[in-house]
């Protein structure tokens, strides 16, 4: 996905140079072409070959079965008092306040690092030059004709998202992969190199500190070498988190450098409107992509995705808001609808595949059938809460750490995977619906491969907005803003996973948090501000 | 540069609610989504009494009257937060991941009190702190160079009392102890309405007050949570 | 749109309440006072930096009166709390003070502020005892520093010409002074030993120069783009010449070679000098050392132009009058050594201007105005008596000493080496036998290149007699002058010159009773010393154009992009003066130069023909290519960059106050760590009768 | 990627190319192979590819090091000599600072 944000950086802030449709196009086509690359870490095969696996089930699965071997097992592993229902509930509920937090650090990071380069270094709180998308620059005074400028400069900013997602749909169809995955590797590239270079000039260059070319070029090789390696082929973990984390503030800080002050407000606000449409509306652009990639066995790009060692329900689905923004901000967020597509596409793989994959994998599921078949819509809950089951299993190793013996764990996985294949049946056209379910599947097999391949993926996108967001606030000068924008995108974050676990209905993540983040913002920056200043210059504390 | 000054009072006032997360918040991911809430409503409350503040101009420059509506609205809005926590408690018991958080009900009222604390306290502070980076102190026009020193103390004693302030008030709800409910809501009244004396460099009188006070609620809090004078004599002899 | 209409909705509720926005002030309004002044910058030339410079961050100090000299010993000795910020008058501004000051070092003074008190003031000039030595005539009788008797500045301090390790702000505003003042009483002024235990009101002075070191360095860096973003260290001294013709020149039709279009026109060159400087950004008039000779060209010029037959009825038709005004002058002569390099290169005028060059061979003579101090006794100065100095001389007598005008004036002459530091030096320099007389008066002028050359300096008074300026008047007509002021001055010394270079030009002598009008000298002066809103530049200007500022225009030559008031203003002043009405043609035809519509004196509007132009005054050695830096052939002064002037006053903890203020801050954290520790690992014991802990921590610990 | 849960040739296929990748001038990627590996190469019981994992992570140590010295040895005697190299110097920089020699 950072390729996809460097892309877009590059032909933004190059706004000049070529920010010409066509390289944005060329970005947004990049996504699928992962599967080209041989990736045994993310992608992979035995991810692919598990989710068939258990999508495969159904198919050979024979309805029916004894319903007594699930029973006992539930039984132990609830413990005592809750139905299992509510007890995997709990459960899900549980694990997703982990989920949240593993979200937030790396979030919080993010601001951090932006809110910290805002305020240390002026290069990017003052913008003198502009995208070419857009056109208007706000220099008159009055509100209403910046009002008007930014309300006009964000339908462009709009509609140029809007011909490139088509654009790039078409071109997905055409399966033109070789354009897309090499713009994928640039993009990335010139995010790692050009935008680090600049950034560490201007960091220098606030702190006056002489610096000569051997040393600056070889940490700038390094630093991207690295960055690339670790991205986009193998590399420790930890590492790759950073690497997306400080691509993610990069991104933010070229959006708040190079657009216009209240073009930046419109933006956030119109993304997130744009979330809202493109994931609820039965024909949003995403939807048509995650299809066309369900039909073909594609893969994601781990790139794109910040991943904790969490599963990626969540992710998945609020991905799939965000791979509208990529269209917005044309690169960033497009990993997030990968994720999706992933996701989506496994769910639905081919029976045939699923089978032989089956037949490789441990007999467990086979074992399982039986229980879940008997199993029923009483389930479907159990189904959702299932995935942090699983994932607890998985997460640390030992599933008896909850109380939970391992057969009990996988007893849930084969129903997660039963639950989804009926589930997919009744609607496989809701690509969030089944990648959701797959996500529940899909730790327990991957179990024994690389962990990270559960963990929790979460687009660059929501990195990159939130921070804009906060990184504009704290441009003001004003520290409770900030704090206040800061408190209010967490929250935001943390419904967004709450709701998800009530409604089992895809969400876009960013609409909550920016909605809250803008009210803060403005409401904190035009009230709370006089009236706390106020208070603290004489002293009085509440 | 002041650095001094300002790291001195970022310690003064943040030390001791940072250790506390350090300690008995940060590896429970609940207690910090319930920290996090905390604050977010605190925030709320906040944003209402400013917005009276802001709408009612007459009276912007009598700041007892904000003061007043901001602690009414916090006291309120430390009700909501208190009738949430317990509706979901049923959610939390078994989303707890360490028992704790759920056998000892006071954690969760301690949790989100130390939340109000922190967020009430960085809004007092943190652009006091901010501008404090820079080469000069208070004084120049007005106020004493104590200023600071005494924001931080203040601000220390108001996140604490936020913390036991919240222990209390969650267990008197839980008790229908009226009497703990009046006296929170009492103490903070008075203590918010005495920081107005700051204004005319009272800091002996304020800080002092403030601080008995502070110590009284601890103690109250304390028996509150279940301690007693027994039990602290074992504890600091350690048996 | 929610959050647009949330925002909408918060802007709508504050315009409810009208402007009314409610205002907090921050706590930092409370701490700090900013002072208004004009801060002291950095200027290279090709091998050494001067002038002044604050840290990267800005510099601190803690002020410190100086009343007497006396005061600066204690600055001197060890003072208690270091940095300190010295408050100097302009009396106590001296060399050897300030030298002090730099040996005390940054670490003990760190800010200096010249406060506006002349009270005590008998001189203040910081120019070398001989300015413009190293592009002068390198010739020890021009001028001596170590003998004040011959040096052209005797009051000079060369301070205009150190570096200073620390800023210099000069605080003009009595407000601000005051300021400053109360906060020193207040904080400051008692029991000086026990500093080092309280807060003292300090200043922060914030002028961080981007250049270093010398003109080289900084132009090679500037040209040199290390990264994606080149920076701009310094930018090379820049204005702009100003000159005209009395006759109009003919517009050269064919773009044919140089050499064949070399014509036989004879040039006087009356030239002077149309900048000044001071140590201070903005601030400084050169009243006295270069405006007086400006007024007196602008007045012959005027003179000549209305006294004149035309070109034709001339004994020699092909002879002109050329008025130079050069700018950069003050910084080693760059307008005039541009001239040089330009006529030598045949590429004066400009080929834009479309006039055939001007060479050495079309210069009959020079007459340069310099400094005219002391009108009383003005000298006539050329390297060797040649028969053509002699016959000015004579002429110039003549009118100054005659009866019938009543100038009473004995000019004398000095045919020697001992030039004054003027633009004739340039052309000197290139060939010693050039044709140069030069105007100069014995140097008088306490204030020369200083802040306080300024209205006072020459004692001017604006009469505002709202009258025509233009017209000639006649000799007996003072328009109720004094004699001694300083519009009759210029108004007999300009008529001289003008009458004498009449009589060269006509061959005949002047008989008319006309002489120089003292309202234009006395607008002249108005619009230059005190408002650049005034009559004269209305009416030099296009009808409608808008106003000047209400303040003297900037005569500092400055940079590139800088703003080149003086010269734009003299360029239309020159251009109304020296330019002929076409009553025929009508405005709207009235647009292509040379033509030009001026308001005029009634702002009635008039279409002239003009003959005013601009030549580059930028010095050579910014043009060739791989200059030697160090030969001192051209002027290579650069004016560092600088992002901003600002100073604040505030109050300065003591390090006694901050070291408590940590110490406090660590030991509170220190303690509350293991205080949480200790409760939370044992809570179980303390919080006994609960069921379980609220420890976050694996069992107890023993204490 | 879960470095301790790939197969044993896998490790070493990595560790090897992270080695010899670190001769194109990176310093950085030695460093991070030594960080990854260690574990491995030491911590591990024995198994058959991780002799020479351990050869591999002693080499990179050695390499980060050796870098490391060369480079912070390089930068003391530019900041040094910066000012007496003059022009050189300036032509060597990424970033001139303001307002000093």
């Amino acid at each position: 996905m950072d390729g996809h944000v460097n892309a877009s950086s590059s032909s933004r802030s190059g706004a000049g140079a070529d920010g010409s449709g066509l390289s944005g196009a060329a970005e947004r086509l990049e996504r699928p072409p992962r599967r080209k690359q041989p990736r045994s870490s993310y992608g992979s095969n035995n991810q692919d070959q598990t989710d068939a696996a258990v999508l495969a089930v159904p198919n050979v699965a024979v309805r029916g079965g004894p319903s007594g071997s699930s029973r006992p097992a539930r039984l132990s592993g609830g413990g005592a008092g809750p139905t299992p229902n509510e007890n995997e509930e709990d459960q899900g509920l549980k694990y997703g306040a982990q989920h949240v937090i593993k979200l937030f650090v790396p979030v919080s990071l993010c601001m951090l690092l932006v809110v910290a380069t805002i305020n240390s270094i002026s290069f990017y709180s003052s913008t003198d030059v502009y995208l070419l998308y857009t056109p208007f620059h706000e220099l008159s005074p009055e509100p209403s004709v910046k009002f008007w400028n930014a309300l006009a400069n964000s339908l462009i900013l709009m509609s140029v998202v809007v011909v490139m997602t088509i654009l790039l749909i078409v071109l997905y169809k055409k399966r033109c992969y070789r354009i897309i995955h090499g713009w994928l590797i640039l993009s990335s590239f010139m995010l790692l190199f050009i935008f680090t270079y600049l950034y560490l000039e201007e960091l220098l260059r606030a702190y006056n500190i002489p610096m000569d070319y051997p040393t600056a070029l070889l940490f700038m090789w390094n630093f991207g070498v690295v960055g690339m390696m670790s991205i986009h082929w193998q590399g420790p973990l930890r590492l790759q988190q950073g690497y997306l984390i400080f691509v993610a503030a990069l991104m933010a800080l070229v959006f708040i450098k190079y657009l216009p002050e209240w073009t930046a407000w419109a933006v956030l606000a119109a993304i997130s409107i744009w979330d809202l449409i493109a994931v609820l509306t039965p024909r949003g652009p995403l939807r048509i992509l995650v299809e066309t990639a369900q039909e073909r066995n594609e893969q994601i790009f781990p790139a794109l995705i910040y991943s904790s060692t969490v599963i990626y329900t969540y992710m998945g689905t609020h991905y799939t808001p965000q791979q509208t923004e990529p269209a917005v901000t044309s690169s960033p967020s497009s990993s997030n609808s990968t994720t999706t597509t992933r996701a989506t596409q496994n769910s639905l793989a081919s029976p045939e595949a699923a089978v032989a994959s089956s037949s490789s994998r441990t007999g467990n599921t086979n074992r399982t059938n039986p229980h879940h078949n008997q199993r029923d819509d009483s389930n479907v809950m159990a189904a959702e809460g299932m995935p942090l089951v699983t994932f607890k299993s998985n997460l640390r190793g030992n599933a008896e750490a909850a109380g939970f013996t391992q057969e009990w764990s996988d007893n849930l996985n084969d129903r997660v995977a039963r639950r989804q294949i009926e589930v997919q049946s009744t609607q496989s056209g809701n690509a969030q619906r089944s990648n959701e379910y797959r996500t529940v599947t899909a730790p327990d097999q991957a179990q024994a491969d690389a962990q990270e391949e559960r963990g929790i993926k979460l687009g660059l996108g929501d990195f990159i907005f939130y921070s804009v967001l906060v990184g504009k606030a704290s441009s003001y000068g004003d520290w409770t803003t900030t704090i206040a924008c800061f408190v209010a995108i967490l929250i935001g974050l943390c419904l967004t996973l709450l709701l998800l676990a009530v409604w089992r209905k895809a969400l876009p993540a960013l609409p909550i948090s920016i909605t809250f983040g803008l009210i803060f913002c403005f409401a904190t920056s035009a009230v709370v501000k006089p009236f706390m200043e106020n208070l603290s210059a004489k002293q009085v504390f509440i | 540069m002041t650095l001094p000054e300002f790291f001195g009072c970022t310690f003064i006032a943040f030390g001791p609610p940072f250790a506390l997360f350090v300690f008995t918040i940060a590896n429970d991911p609940v207690r910090i989504i319930i920290l996090i809430a905390a604050a977010f409503f605190w925030l709320l409350s906040l944003l209402l009494s400013s917005l009276l503040w802001f709408a009612i101009i007459p009276l912007r420059d009598v700041l007892a009257f904000g003061v007043f509506f901001s602690v009414v609205f916090q006291e309120c809005f430390r009700y909501i937060i208190y009738r949430i926590l317990r509706s979901t408690e049923q959610g939390l018991q078994a989303v707890a991941e360490d028992t704790r958080v759920t056998d000892n009900k006071h954690i969760l009222s301690y949790v989100s009190g130390l939340g109000f604390g922190i967020i009430s306290g960085m809004f007092a502070l943190v652009n006091v702190l901010a501008d404090m980076s820079g080469p000069g102190t208070m004084g120049l026009k007005s106020g004493t160079e104590l200023f600071f020193v005494t924001s931080a103390a203040q601000a220390l004693s108001i996140i604490l009392l936020h913390t036991f302030w919240s222990v209390i008030f969650f267990n008197a709800c839980d008790t229908n102890n009226y009497l703990h409910i009046a006296y929170v809501i009492g103490s903070h009244l008075f203590v918010s309405l005495l920081t107005l004396l700051n204004a005319s460099e009272l800091y002996t009188a304020t800080l002092l007050t403030n601080y008995i006070i502070t110590i009284l609620t601890g103690l109250l809090a304390f028996r509150v949570a279940g301690g007693t004078s027994r039990s602290f004599k074992k504890f600091v002899t350690c048996q | 749109m929610e959050k647009r209409v949330q925002a909408a909705a918060i802007w709508l509720l504050m315009l409810l309440h009208g402007a009314a926005v409610a205002q907090g002030e921050r706590t930092r309004d409370k701490m700090y006072q900013s002072i208004v002044g004009a801060g002291c910058f950095r200027r290279l030339n090709g091998t050494h930096q001067t002038g002044c410079s604050s840290t990267h961050a800005g510099s601190v100090g803690v002020l410190h009166l100086i009343k007497v000299e006396a005061d600066l010993e204690f600055l001197l000795a060890s003072p208690p709390s270091p940095p300190y910020a010295p408050m100097i008058p302009p009396h106590l501004f001296t060399r050897q003070n300030l030298l002090r000051l730099i040996e005390a070092g940054p670490k003990n003074i760190s800010v200096v502020l010249l406060i506006n008190k002349p009270d005590s003031m008998k001189q203040f000039s910081h120019e070398l005892n001989c300015p413009n030595q190293y592009s002068s005539l390198n010739n020890s009788e021009t001028c001596d520093a170590s003998n004040p008797a011959t040096s052209w500045n005797p009051w000079g301090t060369g301070l205009l010409h150190e570096d200073f390790p620390f800023p210099i702000y000069y605080i003009a505003d009595t407000e601000e002074i005051t300021k400053l003042e109360k906060c020193f009483e207040k904080f400051n002024n008692f029991e000086y030993e026990t500093h080092a235990l309280r807060s003292l009101c300090a200043v922060e002075v914030k002028s961080f120069m981007s250049a270093a070191v010398s003109s080289e360095v900084c132009i090679r860096r500037t040209r040199f783009i290390n990264n994606l973003s080149g920076s701009k260290y310094c930018d090379p001294l820049e204005g702009r010449n100003v000159y005209a013709t009395v006759y109009p020149r003919n517009i050269k039709t064919d773009d044919s070679e140089v050499n064949d279009i070399i014509t036989r026109e004879r040039f006087i060159l009356v030239s002077c000098r149309l900048d000044t400087a001071s140590m201070f950004d903005g601030v400084g008039l050169g009243a006295m050392d270069s405006l007086v000779g400006l007024a007196i060209l602008t007045q012959v010029a005027n003179l000549l132009r209305q006294l004149l037959p035309p070109q034709s009825s001339l004994p020699d038709t092909k002879r002109n009058v050329l008025f130079v005004t050069f700018n950069g002058e003050s910084y080693d002569y760059i307008g005039s050594q541009r001239f040089v390099y330009d006529v030598e290169r045949f590429a004066f005028p400009k080929a834009s201007a479309r006039r055939a060059p001007i060479t050495f061979d079309n210069i009959e003579f020079m007459l340069d105005i310099g400094t005219l101090d002391d009108i009383a006794n003005i000298k006539l100065h050329a390297l060797s008596g040649t028969p053509l100095a002699q016959k000015l001389l004579q002429q110039l007598n003549s009118y100054a000493q005659s009866p019938r005008y009543g100038f009473n004036l004995n000019i004398q002459s000095e045919m020697s080496y001992h030039i004054p530091p003027t633009s004739a030096q340039s052309f000197l320099r290139r060939d010693p036998r050039f044709p140069a007389l030069i105007l100069n008066a014995k140097p008088a002028n306490k204030y020369y290149h200083s802040i306080y050359d300024d209205v006072e300096n020459v004692a001017f008074t604006y009469a505002n007699t709202s009258q025509d300026f233009t017209m000639l008047l006649d000799v007996s007509n003072t328009k109720g002058f004094r004699a001694d002021s300083l519009q009759m001055k210029v108004r007999n010394v300009s008529s001289i010159v003008a009458m004498a270079l009449f009589e060269t030009l006509t061959g005949k002598e002047y008989t008319g009773s006309k002489v120089a009008n003292p309202v234009l000298s006395d607008e002249f002066f108005y619009c230059f010393l005190l408002s650049a809103d005034c009559p004269l530049f209305k009416a030099a200007s296009y009808p409608g154009s808008p106003k000047g500022l209400p303040m003297p225009p900037m005569r500092y030559v400055s940079v590139l992009g800088g703003p080149q008031e003086s010269s734009g203003w003299t360029y239309r002043v020159l251009g109304y003066l020296l330019s002929q009405q076409q009553p025929k043609i009508p405005k709207d035809n009235c647009t292509v130069l040379p033509l030009h519509y001026f308001a005029g004196f009634n702002g009635a509007g008039e279409c002239r023909l003009t003959t005013q132009n601009y030549s580059s005054a930028l010095s050579p050695a910014f043009l060739i290519d791989d200059y030697d830096w160090r030969s001192g052939n051209y002027s290579t002064w650069t004016e560092s960059t600088w992002s901003l002037f600002s100073a604040r006053i505030f109050l300065r903890p003591s390090s006694v106050h901050q070291i408590t203020t940590l110490s406090v801050g660590i030991v509170v954290l220190i303690l509350s760590f293991c205080l949480v520790y200790i409760i939370s690992s044992r809570s179980e014991v303390l919080f006994e009768d609960l069921p379980a802990s609220n420890a976050a921590l694996p069992p107890p610990t023993a204490c | 990627m879960d470095f301790s849960k790939a197969p044993n040739s896998r490790k070493l296929q990595l560790c090897r190319t992270y080695f010899y990748a670190g001769f194109a001038l990176l310093p950085f990627v030695w460093a991070i192979n030594v960080c990854w590996c260690f574990e491995e190469a030491f911590r591990k019981p024995p198994f058959p590819e991780q002799s020479q994992i351990k050869r591999f992570v002693i080499y990179s140590a050695v390499g980060t090091l050796l870098w490391l010295v060369a480079i912070i040895a390089w930068i003391i005697t530019f900041q040094t000599n910066r000012t007496s190299w003059g022009a050189t110097a300036d032509y060597m920089s990424f970033m001139i600072p303001l307002g000093s020699a």
